[in-house]
């Protein structure tokens, strides 16, 4: 695999109990992570490219979620098996995450600059009182935020939606992290908000050059901001490759269906969209083999055996499917 | 009879706001301010608009879930802005809704056959055979197998749930059917179904929706006329192609310019909007839109624009309020 | 001291007299309640002069009647220990601190109170063994003519704390203060004016008080106490603010010296009290020091007792005195136990039917009602056969007693003698029933301590078909029911008097009416008769022959079922406390009462006893224990052993 | 009823709580204290079971008084058939008697010649946890008491929940004035200091089982209106609400098909918290000695027992201890229900 790669996730299994009995929300999952670059996740709820994240970030509630088996190898380290007290150095402070809620992942009671101040205090200890409110001014300003000494005393809900996603950038970004994992970061956003906080996440990482994991279930932002895509299904991935390729060439029949049913704007009015029949199978109740062969057009039989295994079609372009095989 | 089956005539919903320990009225949120718009039997007029834009007060304005801050509402040539709720529950069965979440929309400790057989009771329609008939059709319609009866909307996927929701707002066949976001909280795969099968009862049963969403490629693809809004007012107004192919309002531009597309290759340079939507407690005078425009100038800061036909096109096709396009230039 | 007279007593009357009304209060004074307030009343004379005018004895310059008879008492036998020695500091314990220090106006009836009039002495005294009247600030008395007047002489070594002379003006002053409106006190105001008429002062140190009119035993009345007149001044409307804490001078060996509000008070014993060596006094009120400390909580109390932080402990309570006394220290002899029989008016405990109540009209129904009580069961094995049965309302009365009177003993056969007489008969669920009606009556009691002798009577009765619901009330809520006579049994005992109070509770005049003592509704035209008589002689010996006749009457009535009575006082105390040989007298209702001029302070402190213990309690040395019984004055009618 | 049909969530729920071992056991242990103390007459009683007597059954434990002389005795009071069954032994007749597990009713003295209650506990006498100051069975005022603290706090719950859902509910849909006058009557009702009143009121009277179960409802239905309207409150806004309306769903049916049935499972899930509320209430005001009256079977009056006489140890352990256990297990269930009803309430993040 690539040399550039600052995370790397190797055959990630991650369960959880329920009353159904144990499930498999991730179910061996690979990829990697560049330096640098943004890798988007792609894929519809209940796909598992939440829990991959909150695997990586070891955030599992507990006790019902577990990492089963696989590797999550960052800088050298396999921190799937990282003692709990040493995720905290790395967790925020290497990788950080933002949230699809902002409102719900910033504590109401204390006032954003606290807030900000809380990330350094906790990376850079040697920092003064002062220093630290500067800094985070500094960062309100850098996310975009006008007038940021007035907003550092002010508290989250006196704030927009918007705003606050920036405050959650910021916060995220405060400690300078590596990885920055967003976790629809823009979907409970308006359109013309949305566009803003795009932008800014571009700019940023073109500033920093921090890698992002950028998890989405709306294939328009995946196709404007990631360089490289993972497209999961029901635990599983289904192909992944360089963004280009998955919009211009997808392979699997499940992207091409995903990508085909969206109405576009230059579309016809009125017209039948295309469908992928029936719906994202419960994780209980999975098919044999390939997951997506109950609503594919192009099921074959040995789709019902096992999971298809990874075919490379072109440089970088992996899909899992037995068309390709 | 009117040849709209719905008029709304400078439509206003305020909400008061309470403060203070003595819980005074302390301000209002003007969520619509003055909107007026006709929809024709068999029609969709599609609204479109961001969060708080009022969009979702209107649908439910329209149905009268609401009393009226100000302005009419008539119903097939009816007005029906000031009538009690008692004397709207028989109308109710000929205006119905489709709301946003199909988790919250319905009651969970129902079981789907009740949730489908509820507005037959509260009409006092049928006996309990023939509506178990009806039940089983409506089901079969929306596309769930008849075992669903027994069971209860936890067992459901989201898409299915807004199938169920479909085959509540359709069952006593009404005329209107507001669809609040209908398809927005569902995931892309099942929205094309459900967009299809709305587009398919449309047709059977010669439906009129009114059709909210924030999503305007969604809204296009079903409506044929679509209203823009923007802080409790339509800033245009058109059919649905030429919202597209020819936005006037700076606002519908931008909103068109910041919808990521799914193509790589097309990465765009886009018009992005500054700052927030400004809080529907204290509109800005004059055009609400001028705070965040690119092209506001004096007026737009202090005289409020009127919706009116842009110059170069029909009457009452393509409206638009901005000084700017209303001026020509 | 007032732990036992709690027990002694009960809680309920206890309770009784700081709740019922005044009217009512008036006749039920137990003999040191009478002189308490009599002393109060003496307390507070005069400054001279400026109130003269409103007394009008005063500008009458009156003159001694000449053919008075002039007495005193030196001749009864002394009751203190001429080994009795002076020093000690005695630790008591009081279950609250007091509301005030006056001793009249707002929240003054507490049981604080007694301690600090206990000091304040009155013209005379009564011997506790003789009953007789012997001097305490009046040396020579005399009787008018009138049966309303007594004429006194004063001590003159008599002082005030501050060293100011009690003079014949303190006593004029008494009534004056009495009467005011600004001490706040209704009763007093109406007491003092109706029952005193006035007190004549002949000089500083001659006196005579006078009745309003003519009644026996007026020296009960009379023998008033006087109040500091130079001290108080003239009374405004500050006075119940003013005083609430203030220490007032008095007559007694003992004064309060100092407190913490909430923690406790120190009484001081006076270097050269006036009385010291006066016959009755003399050799009493031996501790230096009294340390009341305030502890809440009786348990508290024993444990402290028992570390030796409180000197004596009251164990009247039959569990404490056979249960709880089973303790390292008393075993190891360090603590002494005591029982003292004394011989004084008993409570009149039991229960009292209701006349008015339907069922209790058929006076064989309330004959088989006193048999279906087995008031011995309950002594037998509730109260240990520690309490003793009161075979009618009036024992301790001397010869005013009827002693041969026996109360109805529980006896299946008599009941079902009597009831079926009166035409009942047993049910199917055994309680007997007549017409439809079952004999279930309600006994409402006031005190929850007495639950456990009521469920033992109840299942007792249960067997003689009676059925009893009981009914704990709240003790003043209890009373209230009695005196609005809507109870069916009441379970009470009455305080007592010096002297038998027949009129209250027999006579028709408070019969059917609510607010009067007559609970059980009597109304019997023949016992009308003698109450009268009783109460309009004058003589001694009719009016001894007229009580024991009522006895019998109301025995007769079948109207009261005596319970229990307890006619001795327990303590538990360290041992290096002495008492006289006989070590309290008929009346003491505590040998470790310190202050009371009737029969307290007769005990003392012996040092080189307490050195030598406190050196045992060091070495771990066991001494021998010691339980005292003093059978001195044990009633004659008592015919329970002692075991 | 929609309540009572098994939802399959509801059956998710039941097995999610039946999953909760430890909940689960202590509401088997709990029902089974409480079906047992129904039958408590059969076994805890002074009457005997059977009692065969010159060729005849008796049954007295649902019969009647039997005086003694109906089974040749000599008197004329309730049989004792202790005595009975020692004295048919004796004669070796034929005769015999049954008696309950134990034989003791809860009032009755059984006092000893030559000793003083409290008695300590003896299998000889089968008094297996002693005796209380006046010779009466532990056990059995711990099983009549249990049995009157249970039903007390059951019905105590039927009232308060019955005001407290129907009031809420009503405040918390229409809302304004309605729910403003409400308000304030709760906000002057919650500051009437309860136990004074109670205190005041069983010192005037003495209350009756009804009398107190009304008095504490008095003041028991505020918390559940409270829960109740703010739940309401936050149903009323959800959208199924708005979809019966936009239906023409009255507002009753609203109410009573919707609402309703939705806030069940914070009824359900403060049930047994309100449970053994009521029964240390009960105990409490029975250990003050304010609430029922004497000589009732009361855990609170041997509690305030256990205080006086704290030598006799087994008075103040035995009830404690089935305080403790009743206690336990009652928190367990109510533990159980919560994490039944709402699961996600107990993750946490490492």
């Amino acid at each position: 695999m690539n040399k550039d790669a600052i995370l790397r996730v190797e055959n990630l299994v991650t369960s959880f109990d329920t009353e159904a009995g144990r499930i498999r929300a991730v179910d061996d999952v690979s990829f990697e992570v560049r330096k640098g670059e943004v890798l988007g996740i792609v894929g519809e709820s209940g796909c598992g490219k939440s829990v991959t994240a909150l695997s990586v970030m070891r955030l599992l509630p507990q006790p019902s979620g577990r990492i089963e088996s696989g590797r999550i190898m960052f800088s050298g380290t396999n921190i799937a098996d990282l003692p709990a007290e040493r995720m905290h150095e790395i967790r925020g402070n290497r990788i950080s995450m933002i949230f699809q809620e902002p409102m719900t992942a910033l504590n109401p009671v204390h006032r954003i600059g606290d807030q900000i101040g809380e990330v350094f205090r906790l990376r850079y200890q040697g920092m003064n009182e002062k220093e630290i409110s500067e800094g985070s001014v500094e960062m309100l300003r850098k996310v975009g935020i006008s007038d940021p000494k007035k907003r550092v005393e002010e508290y989250p809900h006196q704030i927009s939606g918007g705003m606050r996603q920036r405050v959650m950038i910021a916060m995220a970004l405060a400690c300078k992290p590596d990885i920055l994992i967003a976790d629809e970061p823009t979907t409970a956003l308006d359109v013309t908000i949305q566009a803003q906080i795009l932008e800014l996440m571009n700019q940023l990482q073109a500033e920093t050059g921090m890698a992002i994991i950028f998890i989405t279930h709306a294939l328009g932002v995946i196709a404007e901001t990631s360089d490289r895509v993972l497209v999961m299904y029901a635990g599983k991935v289904a192909e992944t490759g360089p963004v280009d390729k998955i919009f211009n060439k997808p392979l699997h029949p499940y992207t091409k269906g995903l990508l085909l049913s969206i109405p576009r704007l230059e579309g016809e009015r009125k017209k039948k969209l295309h469908v992928i029949n029936g719906m994202v199978p419960a994780l209980h109740e999975l098919p044999t083999g390939c997951r997506f062969r109950n609503r594919c057009p192009n099921a074959m039989p040995v789709c019902g055996t096992v999971h298809p295994p990874v075919s490379i079609v072109e440089d970088e372009h992996l899909v899992n499917c037995y068309l390709y095989v | 009879m009117s040849e709209y089956l719905l008029e709304v005539n400078n439509l206003k919903m305020y909400f008061p706001v309470y403060g203070g320990i003595f819980r005074r009225q302390t301000g209002k949120v003007h969520a619509v301010d003055g909107l007026s718009l006709k929809i024709k039997k068999g029609e969709t007029v599609g609204l479109v608009g961001e969060s708080g834009c009022g969009k979702t007060t209107v649908g439910r304005a329209v149905l009268r879930l609401y009393n009226l801050s100000g302005g009419e509402v008539f119903f097939e040539g009816d007005n029906i802005s000031g009538m009690t709720q008692g004397e709207l529950r028989l109308l109710r069965r000929n205006m119905q809704m489709i709301f946003q979440d199909p988790f919250e929309s319905l009651d969970a400790r129902q079981t789907i056959g009740e949730i489908i057989e509820e507005p037959f009771i509260i009409h006092k329609i049928g006996t309990a055979k023939t509506r178990r008939d009806e039940i089983e059709k409506l089901l079969s319609r929306v596309g769930l197998s008849g075992s669903a009866v027994t069971r209860f909307p936890h067992e459901f996927s989201g898409g299915q749930r807004q199938r169920i929701g479909i085959a509540r707002a359709i069952a006593l066949k009404p005329k209107l059917v507001v669809c609040d976001e209908p398809v927005s909280a569902l995931d892309v795969s099942i929205q094309s179904q459900i967009l299809n099968l709305l587009l398919d009862l449309q047709s059977e049963m010669n439906l009129t929706y009114l059709f909210i969403a924030h999503d305007l490629s969604v809204v296009k693809h079903i409506s044929d006329n679509i209203a823009v809004m923007y802080l409790g007012k339509i800033v245009e107004y058109t059919d649905a192609d030429s919202v597209y192919k020819n936005p006037l309002h700076p606002y519908t531009q931008a909103l068109i310019s910041a919808i990521p597309v799914p193509d790589p290759s097309e990465r765009k340079q886009k018009i992005v909007l500054h700052g927030d939507v400004p809080s529907p407690l204290s509109p800005p005078p004059g055009c609400r839109f001028h705070t965040r425009c690119p092209f506001a100038f004096g007026r737009c800061r202090s005289e409020e624009p009127e919706l009116k036909p842009a110059p170069g096109t029909r009457d009452e096709e393509h409206l638009v309020a901005c000084h700017l396009v209303n001026s020509g230039k | 001291m007032k732990r036992l007279k709690a027990e002694f007593t009960n809680s309920l009357q206890s309770k009784n007299l700081q709740t019922i009304k005044p009217e009512t209060r008036k006749r039920e004074f137990r003999v040191n309640m009478l002189r308490m307030m009599i002393k109060t009343f003496v307390k507070f004379a005069l400054v001279a002069g400026i109130f003269f005018l409103h007394v009008p004895s005063y500008a009458a310059a009156p003159e001694l009647p000449k053919d008075i008879k002039w007495l005193t008492n030196d001749s009864d036998p002394v009751f203190a220990s001429q080994e009795a020695k002076r020093g000690g500091t005695l630790h008591a314990a009081v279950m609250s601190f007091p509301m005030t220090f006056r001793v009249v106006g707002p929240d003054s009836n507490g049981s604080f109170r007694s301690a600090i009039l206990d000091n304040h002495l009155s013209l005379i005294g009564i011997h506790p063994n003789t009953l007789n009247i012997i001097p305490e600030l009046a040396t020579y008395w005399a009787f008018g003519k009138d049966k309303k007047t007594m004429y006194f002489r004063l001590n003159k070594m008599a002082r005030w704390s501050d060293g100011t002379p009690v003079t014949a003006g303190d006593f004029a002053y008494s009534l004056e203060f009495m009467r005011s409106k600004h001490i706040v006190a209704p009763w007093y105001n109406d007491y003092y004016t109706r029952e005193i008429d006035r007190v004549i002062v002949f000089d500083d140190y001659t006196l005579a008080v006078v009745a309003t009119k003519a009644e026996p035993d007026l020296y009960l009345k009379l023998g008033i106490a006087p109040t500091p007149a130079h001290y108080y001044g003239k009374l405004d409307d500050n006075f119940v603010r003013k005083y609430n804490w203030e220490i007032v001078p008095n007559t007694g060996p003992y004064q309060m010296s100092e407190f913490v509000k909430g923690k406790h008070i120190i009484f001081r014993r006076k270097n050269d009290w006036w009385g010291d060596e006066l016959k009755y006094f003399k050799n009493r009120f031996n501790v230096e020091k009294v340390i009341f400390t305030v502890v809440r909580d009786m348990n508290m109390i024993w444990e402290y007792f028992k570390k030796g932080k409180e000197d004596e402990f009251g164990l009247t309570i039959p569990e404490y005195w056979h249960v709880k006394s089973k303790t390292p220290v008393i075993e190891n002899g360090y603590v002494h136990k005591i029982w003292f029989f004394n011989d004084t008016q008993q409570s009149a405990m039991g229960l009292w039917l209701n006349q008015d109540r339907e069922i209790f009209k058929d006076i064989n129904v309330r004959y088989a009602f006193a048999h279906a009580m087995n008031v011995e069961r309950v002594i037998e094995k509730v109260l240990r056969n520690d309490y003793f049965r009161l075979e009618h309302g009036f024992v301790g009365y001397g010869k005013y007693s009827n002693e041969s009177i026996r109360a109805r003993r529980f006896d299946l056969e008599k009941v079902g003698y009597y009831m079926r007489r009166a035409g009942w008969d047993r049910g199917a669920d055994g309680i007997w029933g007549k017409n439809g009606n079952r004999f279930s009556v309600e006994v409402t009691y006031g005190s929850e301590a007495h639950t456990q002798r009521l469920v033992v009577l109840k299942e007792e009765a249960k067997k003689a078909g009676v059925e009893l619901r009981l009914q704990n009330l709240d003790s003043t809520a209890a009373f209230k029911k009695f005196l609005e006579k809507k109870h069916d049994v009441a379970w009470m005992g009455w305080s007592t008097s010096f002297r038998p109070q027949f009129w209250e509770h027999f006579h028709s005049a408070n019969a059917h009416k609510p607010q009067t003592n007559n609970i059980t509704n009597t109304d019997d035209p023949e016992m009308d008769k003698l109450i009268d008589a009783y109460r309009n002689s004058l003589e001694e010996e009719e009016r001894i022959k007229l009580s024991v006749e009522i006895q019998a009457k109301i025995h007769e009535l079948g109207v009261f079922v005596p319970t229990f009575m307890v006619p001795y006082v327990r303590h538990a105390y360290w041992r290096w406390w002495r008492f006289p040989e006989i070590p309290g007298t008929k009346h003491s209702a505590s040998l470790f009462d310190p202050f009371g001029s009737m029969a307290g302070g007769l005990f003392w402190f012996d040092e080189k006893i307490y050195h030598e213990t406190k050196e045992a309690m060091k070495k771990g040395e066991k001494l021998r224990p010691v339980t005292i019984i003093n059978e001195t004055y044990k009633m004659k009618s008592i015919t329970m052993k002692i075991e | 009823m929609i309540i009572m049909r098994l939802n399959p969530l509801t059956i998710k729920k039941i097995k999610r709580f039946k999953s909760i071992r430890r909940g689960f056991y202590s509401f088997l242990l709990l029902v089974l204290m409480i079906l047992s103390s129904f039958f408590a007459e059969m076994l805890v009683n002074s009457r005997a079971l059977i009692v065969f007597y010159n060729g005849n059954y008796y049954f007295p434990v649902y019969e009647s008084m039997n005086p003694g002389v109906k089974f040749g005795l000599d008197y004329d009071y309730e049989t004792n058939y202790r005595q009975l069954q020692k004295r048919f032994k004796e004669e070796a007749k034929g005769n015999w008697v049954i008696l309950p597990p134990v034989p003791y009713n809860p009032y009755e003295n059984d006092l000893r010649e030559d000793r003083f209650p409290p008695f300590p506990p003896s299998f000889a006498e089968k008094h297996y946890l002693g005796t209380d100051n006046v010779g009466r069975d532990i056990l059995a005022r711990l099983v009549y008491g249990f049995r009157i603290a249970i039903i007390f706090s059951l019905l105590l719950l039927l009232f308060d929940y019955g005001i407290g859902i129907s009031l809420g509910s009503a405040m918390g849909y229409f809302g304004g004035k309605f729910d403003l006058f409400f308000q304030r009557i709760i906000e002057i009702w919650s500051n009437v200091p309860f136990l004074y009143v109670i205190i005041i009121i069983s010192s005037i009277v003495v209350p009756s089982f009804f009398t107190l179960i009304l008095i504490m409802a008095f003041f028991g239905w505020i918390g559940m209106t409270w829960t109740i309207r703010t739940v309401t409150y936050k149903e009323k806004a959800r959208e199924y609400v708005l979809a019966a309306r936009a239906l023409g769903a009255s507002n009753s049916r609203i109410i009573f098909r919707h609402i309703i049935p939705n806030t069940i499972s914070v009824i359900v899930t403060y049930a047994p918290f309100a449970v053994s509320g009521g029964i240390v209430a009960l105990t409490s005001l029975d250990y003050l000695g304010f609430g029922l009256a004497p000589p009732t079977p009361s855990w609170g009056e041997l509690l305030q027992q256990g205080w006086i006489h704290m030598d006799s140890w087994w008075i103040g352990s035995s009830v404690i201890g089935a305080m403790t256990i009743t206690l336990v297990t009652v928190t367990f269930v109510g533990e159980a229900v919560r994490e039944a009803f709402d699961p996600k309430m107990y993750s946490t993040y490492e």
